[in-house]
């Protein structure tokens, strides 16, 4: 009854931090993770390239946002940078001193001062442990303090400082006895009781219902302040990361795409991700719902087998010739238009192409060996002709082969970050850049 | 007898509303008792409208939705009259409801992956679904009704015959929608829908929604916790909290000027591009087996009166076709009338 | 720690109970009801039984004494039908079948005790361990417990038995590791599933972004949560495990006659059936259907609480969070409960 | 559960070894076990080279193995048939009684099961688990030895053991070794009949006591598919509730109890020993716990080996079921 909105907190951003102090530092660091297919153990070889040969830096004081869709390894490189996961190759330099040949015994006195928080605060307490307990085992684990009473005095203080209140109230309850939004205040507390320096926050409030979330945010940005630490804040909500962040990367499939100071970023981006990513944020504005949107089409493909060059380009609004076109774009164009074309015209169509499972894909080229070349030939030139797909901007020839039809690609190679107005984008459209250490196209 | 609590706003000489909802009550059995998920809520939809039921977790609006097809799982039970061309579904036979069903309403739920039988494939879906509602169609025919829908919804026909595991999550909300409308329902309900997935599948599957609506004189109700969903989808909003519809309303006048201050709250709370200062509401929702007396929100309110305990208030209009159950405005508690239940808490 | 910790923490550990609903209870109640009078009678069995379990004679009192000053002992009547004196009757060896069932009753809890112990000590660490650090170590595992497990309880049991008696003499701590080794491969399979879907947990992983060694995790993060299925197969391999002890009786390779066991009692009651006295046989098998059901009572009403399968839904609907799936993260965790004990080889 | 084709072999090869250890090496060799006393020492010496049992042990167990793969399970001590002969012989008798039973438990067991799913709590699901509690929880000799009281001591009603009765010339009649379906090629009522009358008494026992694990399992993953999401997107779309319930739950519901029943299946394969101890029924089973006493290790052992080789046919099977009916589990 007394309550009341709490007062509007505002953002004071830390853009003057020296670039020479870097906290935090990825250098060409990957990720990846076998495909466990044989019985005991035994892999086929194929890997997940969670993180992709990805380098920035975080400096002292600052909010560094990760934004991605599900699948661009955000997660993934957030655990990588604790050595919760290890990384495949590259380097992760904390204050200067390479984290990544560290064992996890060695690891392990360093986690006092590298944190973690939690996406969901529903699963990421213990539910066995009473709320002193959790929240004051970092202590104990770390010999902080050495008496249960002074572990409960740590704890209720910095229950206190979450803003659980009167934390004697707290401090013998299960996690399941608080709402969500006090569970994530614990989430905070367990990690920052330790005072870390350097704090991965995974989607701290994507759990979280709109009026708390806030709160939360204001929380962390509070104690950000008080206790000088530096974020890395992983995030698929734009709009959180513009208010939060004060340099951002956004990834795809793995790799960084753009990365720069938010408010660069947010305000002119230069890479079509990112401008699609903004463009589909819902806004709370019914007056602007007819704005032009230029969503991508389909889905963030399987990360089992990205796509080649620029991985962006099957979905990219505006691709072009060197993007890296492929086979399976080919198959991807059709499929599309048959949803647009009647039914005779699909018949007429899967018919001339024959069953596309037994279609031969690769890079360079599509083989359809159960066409109807006399119809496919046409067709296809037609639709090359017409330019009715952006992929058909590397179509180098449509032949006749073998009995059946052919479609050859001209190469594209995986775009390189270039610095372009003041932030680093990976794409073509700015100049082609190749990437120097390209895979070797299998 | 509570007709004035909605009233019929619409223009008058408008189109008879495809739903009407009145004091609609959905119950849970639980350990402590009943809890009342939805409380009492009232409104129309008119056809080719979309009408968005915004709140938070536990307000009740996935209930609702559920509520509205008889859908309740076991220990749950409806109260109140939903009716559908003039067809009151709660208490109706359950061969009434099962026609209604699909055929007359269609519900899309939030976590598509789940939501299609693994076992079985997505054209064996649509067979299912058609020749439930219309036995004498062969099975080609429904396949290639099925076909024409998920071409609808961007689904290549090529892939019709595949397995639900084939898909990724947005494609499946795509079939499921695709099952939604093929039977050209008068109503779609949309709970969620796009909750699971990413945000530019999110934005393809709210232009489908809204394309849908657009092209028919179908009806959607959309079911979200997001605002900017709401606004960029929907025509009306209604605003839920603890069980209850708050404010109800044009989303543009909604948007532009809240009348319930949870709507206030909501509406400042939320984090948008624009955002520049952090907003919160303080308190926590009511537990809602044993609901605080008169207005749900007073003790979290902060133009809280001291009358706003003693009774639930009523429907207010502080601007036209804008309700806001809210003692704020004139009409809250106009010309004295109350439901018996309210005034056996005065009472009190 | 605080005084406030111990009745909060029993009260947090009740709660499961208080959210079950009736039938579960209900299960429990009568089942732990039934079980109790079992072990009442196996712990008080002296004290209870009117005769010895191989006792075929009696002291009358006022009894002539004989040359020896010793009373003269009155025989147990062979073959006497139920009724005062010998409420079940007596055997054709002269035993009064009610206090054999009374000692069966130690045997049972006896060997049901011993084994639990085998197979939990080893079922229980092992499948924790597996399921915890994965590996080549837990897919091997995995496959020699597959191969146990697919055997049936009762042939293991009496393989078991007799590699057993080329170390062990016959009787009561030989068959309870005969028959705990039978369950070694339950326990293991559930604990280490269940460690498998525990470890995916994001409080597992907060444990070692805090810095836990993986003892500590193992022990204070992944047992403690891990734990409360093994009420549910203990409770159920018990009830199995009397079955099959009997089924060693039965064929006799259980404990040595003229020690007090049901299904031995049964097989020796063979002939007595065929001649018309039904009720050697029929008490000991009374005595064995009677236990199996109550702790197989208490099982699935445990299960019913542990692993409730109707939840109601709506009410407690949230915003799923955003699962960001991890090449980690889509190995199998097969979460299987009670299903997996779902098989029987006691025939 | 055992998963996957090419874990087949690994997976026989550890049932194996652990099979050879524990009968061959761990009790010693089994010619002097089961003739000690009964043969001179010479005579025993004499027939444990014939066996081959002076070779090294490793030696012993590479034999046995190659054995195996080819379709010889060794030799008996103390009945002068191969393995694979006293197999072939008893296995009908053994594979009479399953089929019956399962049929009988899997009936059940879906009936119960299913019913009390979809009435849970009801009168009748309480009914219908009690009654799978109580079956299971009778010991199959004891019920066995009742059942013969009732029926066949008191009411006269059916025989007490054995396949066949003295009547039938069994061995003018055999074909298959499958009375019932030797019968019928006979076209012989008088054989069919009595044949069928023996299979009752132990087949509806054994086939009781499984029912109970199959009611059980069958009702706990219908009320896990019951509350699938899919079974209420159906409800939603207005499907009709036998549909729902046997086309998407049910059917769900299928995957792991066909996994469980092809499983007990098997188990009852390798011989159901106290119901056929109890019923006099020459199979499998009690022909194991005649060698048990006998100490015929070596028979022992190929019997138990045949009944591994038969697990993981079966487990194949299953897979292959279970592909079947599950798009998702495709090798």
């Amino acid at each position: 009854m007394t309550a009341s909105p709490s007062a509007g907190v505002g953002r004071e951003r830390n853009v003057s931090v020296r670039d020479t102090d870097v906290v935090l530092e990825a250098d060409n660091l990957s990720t990846y993770f076998p495909v466990r297919t044989g019985l005991l153990g035994g892999g086929s070889g194929a890997v997940v390239k969670a993180v992709d040969r990805v380098s920035f830096d975080i400096r002292r004081g600052e909010v560094f946002g990760l934004v991605g869709e599900s699948g661009s390894g955000k997660t993934t490189l957030g655990r990588t940078l604790l050595k919760l996961v290890d990384p495949t190759s590259g380097a992760i330099r904390y204050l200067g001193r390479d984290l990544a040949p560290l064992s996890e015994r060695e690891m392990r006195p360093l986690r006092r001062e590298l944190a973690l928080i939690f996406q969901d605060p529903n699963a990421s307490l213990n539910p066995a442990m009473t709320i002193v307990q959790g929240v004051g085992h970092p202590l104990r684990i770390h010999g902080i303090t050495s008496s249960r009473a002074q572990t409960r005095a740590r704890v209720a203080e910095m229950l206190e400082r979450v803003g659980l209140s009167p934390a004697e109230n707290f401090l013998d309850k299960y996690p399941e006895d608080i709402s969500g939004g006090q569970k994530q205040r614990l989430v905070i507390a367990r990690a920052l009781i330790t005072e870390p320096t350097f704090v991965v926050a995974d989607e701290p409030v994507a759990a979280l219902d709109m009026s708390v979330r806030a709160k939360v945010l204001e929380l962390m940005l509070d104690l950000q302040r008080d206790l000088g630490l530096t974020y890395l804040f992983i995030t698929h909500d734009l709009a959180t990361a513009r208010f939060v962040c004060d340099r951002i990367g956004i990834l795809y499939l793995g790799q960084l795409v753009e990365w720069g100071r938010s408010d660069t970023l947010f305000d002119d981006p230069q890479h079509p991700y990112t401008r699609a990513l903004l463009d589909a944020i819902p806004l709370p504005d019914p007056g602007r719902r007819d704005r032009d949107k230029r969503l991508p089409r389909g889905e963030v493909p399987d990360a089992l087998h990205p796509p080649t060059g620029c991985r962006f380009h099957p979905r990219c609004p505006e691709a072009f010739e060197v993007c890296g076109w492929q086979g399976a774009d080919l198959i991807d164009f059709l499929e599309d238009r048959w949803t647009t074309v009647d039914a005779d015209t699909f018949e007429a169509e899967s018919a001339a192409t024959g069953p596309l499972s037994g279609v031969e894909v690769s890079r360079y080229a599509v083989r359809f060996p159960a066409a109807d070349a006399s119809h496919l030939l046409p067709l296809l030139r037609d639709l090359r002709d017409a330019r009715a797909g952006r992929v058909f901007s590397a179509v180098d020839d449509v032949t006749e082969d073998r009995g059946g039809v052919a479609v050859t690609f001209r190469d594209g190679p995986e775009p390189a970050l270039q610095p372009v107005a003041g932030r680093q984008v990976a794409c073509h459209l700015h100049g082609v850049v190749a990437r120097e250490d390209s895979e070797a196209i299998a | 007898m509570t007709d004035h609590v909605v009233a019929n706003r619409a223009p008058a000489g408008g189109p008879e509303p495809v739903l009407r909802v009145r004091e609609l009550v959905a119950e849970y059995a639980t350990p402590r008792g009943a809890l009342a998920a939805v409380d009492g809520v009232s409104f129309d939809l008119h056809p080719g409208e979309s009408l968005g039921l915004v709140g938070e977790s536990g307000c009740g609006k996935s209930t609702l939705g559920r509520a509205l097809l008889q859908l309740m799982p076991p220990g749950g039970a409806v109260r109140g009259r939903v009716e559908l061309g003039g067809r009151d579904l709660v208490g109706a036979s359950l061969p009434v409801l099962r026609e209604i069903r699909g055929k007359d309403v269609a519900l899309v739920f939030q976590e598509p992956m789940t939501r299609l039988d693994p076992l079985m494939r997505v054209s064996d879906h649509f067979v299912e679904a058609i020749r439930a509602h219309r036995p004498g169609t062969s099975r080609r025919e429904a396949r290639a009704m099925g076909r024409a829908a998920l071409a609808q919804m961007g689904i290549p026909p090529t892939r019709a015959d595949n397995y639900p595991h084939e898909f990724s999550g947005g494609m499946r909300q795509r079939i499921m929608i695709a099952l939604g409308i093929v039977l050209r329902p008068q109503l779609i309900i949309a709970d969620e829908p796009t909750t699971a997935l990413d945000v530019i599948v999110e934005a393809q599957i709210l232009d489908i929604l809204d394309a849908l609506r657009r092209d028919s004189s179908v009806g959607l109700i959309l079911i979200t916790h997001n605002l900017g969903i709401v606004a960029e989808t929907c025509d009306r909003v209604a605003v839920m909290y603890a069980g209850k519809i708050v404010e109800i309303g044009d989303v543009r006048q909604v948007f532009s000027a809240p009348k319930h201050p949870y709507t206030k709250g909501l509406l400042a709370s939320t984090i948008s591009l624009e955002t520049t200062r952090l907003h919160s509401i303080d308190g926590t929702p009511p537990d809602l087996v044993t609901p605080p007396p008169g207005c749900r929100y007073a003790p979290r309110c902060p133009f809280v009166m001291a009358h706003c305990t003693d009774a639930v208030p009523l429907y207010a209009e502080p601007e036209p076709g804008q309700l806001a159950a809210c003692y704020l405005y004139p009409g809250a508690n106009a010309d004295g009338r109350a439901t018996p239940r309210e005034d056996a808490e005065v009472a009190r | 720690m605080s005084r406030k910790a111990g009745p909060s923490r029993l009260e947090h550990a009740l709660r499961p109970w208080r959210r079950a609903n009736r039938m579960a209870r209900w299960l429990v109640i009568a089942g732990t009801v039934i079980t109790l009078v079992f072990a009442v009678l196996a712990v008080f069995a002296d004290q209870i039984a009117p005769y010895g379990q191989d006792q075929y004679r009696y002291e009358v009192a006022g009894a002539p004494v004989d040359d020896d000053g010793d009373p003269v002992l009155e025989s147990i009547p062979r073959r006497a039908e139920p009724g005062a004196g010998f409420p079940f009757g007596t055997t054709s060896a002269r035993f009064d079948v009610f206090s054999r069932i009374v000692h069966g009753a130690r045997v049972a809890f006896g060997v049901v005790v011993l084994s639990t112990v085998v197979a939990m000590g080893i079922g229980v660490p092992l499948g924790l361990i597996s399921g915890y650090r994965g590996g080549r170590v837990d897919r091997l595992l995995v496959l020699v417990m597959d191969a146990v497990y697919v055997f049936p309880p009762l042939l293991l049991a009496i393989i078991a038995a007799f590699v057993l008696k080329e170390y062990l003499d016959p009787g009561l701590p030989s068959a309870a590791v005969a028959v705990g080794a039978v369950y070694i491969p339950q326990y293991f399979r559930v604990i280490r599933n269940h460690t498998l879907s525990v470890k995916q947990e994001p409080f597992v992983e907060a444990a070692r972004s805090l810095g836990a060694p993986p003892r500590t995790i193992l022990g204070r993060y992944v047992f403690f949560n891990v734990v409360q299925s093994v009420p549910v197969i203990f409770t159920l391999n018990a009830a199995d495990a009397v079955l099959t002890l009997a089924g060693l009786g039965f064929l006799g390779y259980g404990v040595p006659y003229p020690q007090a066991e049901w299904g031995l009692d049964v097989s020796r009651a063979i002939s007595d059936v065929v001649s018309g006295f039904w009720w050697t046989a029929f008490f000991p098998g009374l005595a064995i259907t009677l236990l199996v059901t109550g702790l197989t009572l208490v099982g699935e009403g445990l299960n019913d609480i542990v692993n409730p399968l109707l939840r109601v839904r709506g009410y407690t609907g949230k915003v799923p969070a955003r699962k960001e799936p991890t090449a980690e993260a889509t190995r199998e965790s097969d979460d299987e409960d009670i299903t997996d004990l779902a098989k029987t080889g006691v025939v | 559960m055992l998963g996957r084709l090419a874990l087949a072999p690994v997976f026989l090869f550890i049932i194996l070894t652990t099979l050879f250890v524990l009968l061959r090496v761990l009790p010693g060799d089994p010619v002097t076990a089961a003739l000690a006393g009964r043969l001179s020492p010479a005579q025993i010496e004499e027939r444990r080279q014939a066996s081959g049992l002076d070779e090294p042990i490793y030696v012993q167990y590479l034999d046995y193995l190659t054995g195996v793969v080819r379709g010889d399970f060794g030799n008996a001590v103390t009945d002068p048939r191969a393995v694979t002969e006293i197999v072939l012989d008893l296995f009908p008798a053994t594979f009479e009684l399953t089929v019956f039973a399962m049929v009988l438990a899997v009936t059940l067991g879906v009936v119960l099961g299913a019913f009390g799913a979809r009435h849970r709590d009801d009168p009748l699901d309480v009914g219908g688990r009690m009654f799978g509690i109580l079956v299971y929880a009778a010991p199959v000799f004891w019920t066995g030895i009742l059942a013969q009281l009732v029926f066949a001591n008191r009411l006269n009603l059916l025989p007490t053991g054995n396949r066949i009765g003295a009547r039938v010339p069994i061995g003018d009649l055999e074909i298959t070794g499958f009375y019932l379906v030797d019968a019928v090629l006979r076209t012989n009522g008088e054989f069919f009949v009595d044949a069928l009358t023996h299979l009752i008494l132990p087949g509806i026992t054994l086939g009781l006591v499984i029912s109970g694990v199959f009611i059980r399992i069958v009702r706990v993953n219908m009320l896990q598919t019951l509350r699938a999401d899919y079974v209420e997107s159906a409800r939603a779309r207005g499907v009709g509730d036998s549909r729902v319930l046997f086309r998407h739950a049910f059917k769900n519901a299928l995957v792991p109890v066909v996994t469980i029943m092809g499983l007990q299946f098997a188990l009852l394969l390798g011989g159901a020993i106290l119901t056929e101890t109890t019923f006099s029924w020459p199979g499998l089973g009690s022909a194991l716990v005649d060698f048990l006493n006998r100490r015929d290790y070596a028979a022992v052992q190929g019997i138990v080996t045949f009944f591994a080789v038969l697990v993981v046919i079966v487990s194949l099977l299953i897979d292959f079921v279970n592909g079947l009916v599950d798009p998702r589990v495709r090798y």
